[in-house]
């Protein structure tokens, strides 16, 4: 008998070779490009789809072992954050709404993520990236369910959170992140990536779940900083395969270095819009602070990212010029946003507040510039309004942007007393712009943006009331159809924070957690 | 704007299984900056940053797998090339 | 520029006219007074003489404002979709020439919002 | 002294959310698997058409013909959400990886005769890239398929299907030397024992209604292929005559076919039980393709079975039709 011949162990990488993109063959009985038909109609232009260099290299066996692992931590911490009531032993019950704000703007867009490459996972005509991609798009699956799972406990106790899915589809300002995600997954798969993979993955969402976790670490949220830290140890692949696909793209011809950056500059523009919400997250709903969003965007943007940029010059890639508006927003940002949403309250599925004399203090030491001159008056009016028992409060509907969607409540660059309006005229219709870069978007490709579904809009038509409602009868009220067809519990989802069912009862909950009697 | 002047660098969670990853990196780069924040370390260093299966091993006194650096790994940035024995993360190319 | 698709890509506009139950779309903001974080947005009946636009929904928008009683408004001037506008007030939406989502911005001389800082 | 949480006195103002106590029916507490699937697709208000398919909604039911009042009527028996899925797939990469490690460090591989050893790279190394395209095949399910319930296992299966297609890969480094692989695939792409079966797999490719993919691929193809291959062929055969080593390494391949079965079975029987147009549909679907996979699959078992291959294969297509009985898709 043949004494067993010891194998040459096979490196890491070409073991992975043969075990992803070995596994592809050249078709002949259907035609490659009827099997791959989303792969070029983008303009792109891929010669050698084997130049791809694998980012991560996890084969499937792995796989299974290394995020079973991360799921055993994981629910183990939101089982035992549960099981202790440890929502009682936060911070400040204000700091329940940025746990709504992530689960109605952003577990559904996880989701919408792992669609979205599923798509391309199938749509790319190499093995080697359609394997990265049906990777991703499976942790997008596992993101979007911790984020559910964690958050299930706090759905128990607290409003706002029970209805997500249906206020993702339809409330006003849910439509900002549910119509961005849209925009990339209707884009064609390159797009798609470049979008998500990269512009989002890569630039972006460092700047949500670092500071944003790290933040509900130190406030006591065990549940989102377990969730939030280990999406992020899957978000380190996919920044990698972002990055990846950019360079494989640039060296594969010339004539891609255009295409990619018009979809450079769309998406950071459409990505730092979004991420609007978090600036205002981060700087007044967290009760205990780790960072104010003008330092998340030095850290994240201006040195990582400016890192990446230098990187991606040899190929005659620049920096997005949107990013000269993006600076000289970046210390208004958040207090635009929050001066929104305090008096838009009664269409939100979150409670607002005004910053206290100690958060105001907080504000002017991190935005010495912009915040005593710009913002603190008119907080002050508001709380001034709040002590007279007249809080002030819009009711009216906003005028909203036709790409981004956000109400128009953006000043001009360099100007913060001017609200800014860009227009235009495509067939015989009008459309307005929170600014140039939107509108830059919508010229490029108007047949797209004229689709949108506007909120306010979408009132006005009749389509945000519930099915059999007679907007003729008498003493119909629109705006209340309207909350009930959102399903937003009027009085107890919206609102003002303090005196509302989730102060009182937080409150009293932790009282008696803390006493015997 | 030279590239080796761009900062890379590796975010990972803190806990037991990440102290002994944490030392032999900071071994092995010597220039590296170690930023802890709640819950977190950011570990930077200009130009490249390299983690060892060796100095790992040596630490923690078992076979260790680079690869098991994906359950405790929050972020990173830079190109990262990674083999059986090293993992890379750096702006040369 | 026309989106790059892989066929035919054609659609009517979600919000046009047609589709307002006779009404028009009209957007108002006041410059100067960021109290109001935005501008704002109404189906208009054409036929509306434009005071009862000023008189009704702009006066429950902005009214809560202490600058908005104050406001001479034989001296406030209007743009439209920035250019320079004079509504007459006696006359309609349409009469004004006002058409499907044309935005308003007025500007009212001396009031500059609270304590003159553009609030 | 000891601080109570009295939590008798915290009581939840719900149970889950509202969307999964609608379908429940009431509110009540929900397990992950509900809360992780019921619901979770938008259905609504979505604002923008694909560049890449401008006839369709992004999420859109008429890509199949199949129709249904109610996508969550669909419902996975074994429950999987993405953590109880990775967590089983976990303990079963743990045996095969124990499997692996035995017959490498006994030497098992010296010991099989020859002819099993020939014939398990002639046979398993080409089905890697059979593999390969039903995880391709159920990655289009999970992409443009239509509601959480039915997409998410799909996109289970098409990792399964990958890494099939890899522990296959790894049989072929274990049994023989990289140069297998290639051989292989030489062998898929022009050896006639292969053709009719590669033109089938890209015919799949092509073929646009999900619904009829998942019939196709997961019932049928697969449906016949793992018990023709690693029950009659690997197990039976093979291990009879002196090579257990082979089906101690294709353990995952069986265990999951078995799993795997109970979960497209459920999926028509719902299909064809919400209405006699689904039933027709299905039926015709399965008669379609299961002809050319029966003939597909012919000389692949004659490879390994000789003259015995044709009863088994019949044997293979009975456990079908019963199964398609027992799902209620006949026409």
């Amino acid at each position: 008998m043949d004494m067993p011949v010891k194998k040459k162990k096979l490196g890491l990488k070409e073991r992975y070779a043969l075990m992803t993109r070995g596994l592809g063959w050249e078709p002949s009985y259907q035609s490659i490009d009827d099997i791959f038909p989303m792969d070029s109609f983008e303009g792109i232009k891929i010669h050698d789809w084997d130049a791809w260099e694998d980012p991560f290299r996890l084969t499937m066996d792995s796989y299974w072992k290394y995020q079973a692992e991360k799921e055993r931590k994981l629910y183990a911490i939101v089982d035992a954050f549960a099981q202790s009531n440890g929502h009682l032993t936060l911070s400040d019950s204000r700091y329940i709404n940025t746990v709504k704000l992530f689960v109605n703007g952003f577990a559904p867009l996880e989701y919408m993520s792992h669609r979205g490459f599923a798509h391309i996972g199938r749509q790319f005509r190499g093995v080697g990236p359609r394997v990265a991609c049906i990777m991703q798009s499976l942790d997008e699956m596992r993101h979007s369910q911790t984020q559910i799972h964690a958050i299930s406990n706090y759905n128990r106790y607290y409003s706002g959170m029970a209805e997500f899915r249906h206020h993702h589809d339809y409330l006003p300002y849910l439509q900002v992140p549910k119509s961005f995600f849209e925009d990339a997954a209707t884009g064609g798969p390159f797009e798609f990536i470049v979008a998500i993979g990269f512009a989002f993955e890569y630039v972006l969402t460092n700047l949500v779940f670092v500071p944003f976790i790290s933040g509900a670490a130190y406030n006591g949220d065990m549940g989102a900083m377990t969730f939030g830290f280990s999406a992020q140890s899957d978000e380190a692949r996919h920044m990698t395969l972002g990055l990846e696909v950019i360079k494989f793209v640039l060296e594969q011809d010339p004539a891609n270095v255009p295409i990619v950056q018009k979809w450079l500059n769309k998406w950071t523009w459409r990505g730092v819009r979004v991420l609007t919400l978090v600036a205002m997250m981060q700087d007044y709903m967290l009760p205990k602070r780790v960072m104010s969003w003008a330092e998340a965007w030095e850290i994240y943007f201006e040195e990582n990212c400016g890192a990446l940029f230098r990187d991606l010059a040899r190929y005659g890639i620049t920096m997005p010029p949107c990013v000269e508006q993006v600076r000289l927003e970046r210390d208004h940002l958040s207090h635009m946003a929050w001066a929104h949403f305090y008096q838009a309250r009664g269409t939100s599925d979150f409670h607002v507040w005004l910053p206290s004399e100690d958060d105001m203090d907080w504000l002017s030491s991190k935005y010495p510039e912009t915040f005593d001159q710009y913002y603190r008056p008119r907080f002050e009016y508001w709380a001034k309004c709040e002590a007279d028992g007249k809080p002030f409060e819009a009711t009216a509907v906003p005028m909203q942007c036709q790409v981004c969607q956000i109400p128009m409540l953006f000043t001009e660059p360099g100007h913060p007393m001017t609200l800014a309006q860009r227009h235009v005229h495509y067939r015989d219709e009008q459309y307005h712009f929170c600014s140039e870069h939107c509108e830059e978007i919508f010229n490029d490709e108007p047949e797209k943006y004229i689709q949108a579904k506007i909120a306010g809009h979408e009132v006005f038509k009749g389509n945000a009331f519930r099915p059999g409602t007679d907007p003729t009868a008498e003493g119909f009220n629109p705006a209340a159809e309207a909350l009930a067809f959102f399903k937003v519990e009027h009085g107890r989802d919206n609102g003002l924070h303090h005196g509302s069912h989730d102060h009182r009862n937080f409150e009293m909950w932790r009282g008696l957690a803390k006493t015997n009697d | 704007m030279s590239e080796a002047g761009s900062t890379v660098f590796l975010a990972l969670q803190a806990n037991d299984d990440t102290r002994h990853v944490i030392d032999a990196i900071m071994a092995d780069n010597p220039t590296a900056i170690l930023d802890p924040q709640p819950a977190m370390v950011r570990i930077t260093n200009r130009g490249a940053l390299v983690v060892r299966r060796e100095s790992i091993e040596e630490r923690m006194g078992r076979d260790y797998d680079l690869q098991e650096l994906h359950i405790n790994m929050i972020s990173l940035s830079g190109r990262v090339d990674e083999t059986d024995d090293e993992l890379t993360l750096s702006w040369n190319h | 520029m026309a989106v790059v698709a892989i066929g035919k890509y054609e659609f009517e506009p979600s919000d046009g006219a047609s589709n307002f139950h006779g009404a028009r779309i009209i957007y108002a903001g006041w410059d100067e007074h960021l109290l109001f974080s935005c501008p704002y947005a109404w189906p208009l009946p054409p036929n509306l003489p434009f005071a009862h636009f000023v008189q009704g929904p702009m006066s429950e928008a902005f009214g809560q404002h202490p600058d908005w009683p104050k406001i001479d408004w034989a001296t406030v001037t209007w743009t439209r979709n920035g250019e320079t506008f004079s509504p007459e007030m006696d006359r309609s939406i349409a009469e004004n020439g006002l058409v499907h989502k044309d935005s308003l911005r007025f500007q009212t001389p001396g009031l500059a919002g609270l304590d003159g800082k553009g609030f | 002294m000891q601080m109570d949480l009295r939590t008798v006195t915290i009581s939840p103002q719900r149970q889950t959310y509202g969307h999964v106590a609608r379908h429940l029916g009431e509110d009540k507490a929900a397990s992950r698997y509900q809360e992780g699937t019921i619901g979770l697709q938008t259905t609504g208000n979505q604002h923008y058409r694909p560049v890449w398919d401008p006839a369709h909604e992004y999420f859109d039911a008429s890509r199949t013909a199949v129709k249904m009042a109610d996508w969550y009527a669909f419902r996975d028996p074994r429950q999987y959400y993405y953590g109880s899925y990775v967590l089983a797939r976990a303990k079963q990469q743990d045996a095969a990886e124990a499997a692996f490690d035995f017959v490498e460090t006994r030497g098992l591989v010296a010991t099989l005769p020859e002819d099993i050893r020939t014939a398990a790279l002639e046979i398993l190394l080409p089905l890697r890239h059979v593999a390969w395209g039903s995880s391709m095949n159920n990655d289009s399910i999970a992409a443009y398929g239509y509601g959480t319930a039915l997409t998410q296992p799909a996109l289970y299966y098409a990792m399964d299907q990958l890494g099939i297609a890899q522990f296959n890969t790894r049989i072929g480094l274990l049994l023989a030397d990289p140069q297998a692989l290639d051989v292989a695939k030489a062998s898929w792409l022009e050896d006639v024992r292969w053709q009719s079966l590669r033109r089938l797999v890209e015919d799949l490719f092509v073929e646009s209604d999900w619904f009829e993919l998942m019939v196709a691929q997961n019932f049928v193809l697969d449906g016949l292929l793992y018990p023709l291959v690693y029950q009659t062929i690997i197990d039976d055969t093979f291990a009879q005559n002196g090579g257990a080593a082979v089906a101690m390494v294709t353990q995952f391949q069986n265990e999951w076919a078995v799993e795997t079965q109970k979960w497209t079975d459920a999926q028509l029987k719902v299909a064809c039980a919400e209405s006699a147009e689904n039933r027709a549909l299905i039926a015709g679907w399965i008669a379609k393709w299961k002809a050319r996979s029966a003939s597909a699959l012919l000389p692949i078992a004659q490879c390994a079975l000789g003259d015995q291959a044709e009863s088994a294969l019949d044997e293979v297509c009975e456990q079908l039709v019963k199964r398609a009985q027992k799902a209620g898709a006949v026409a």
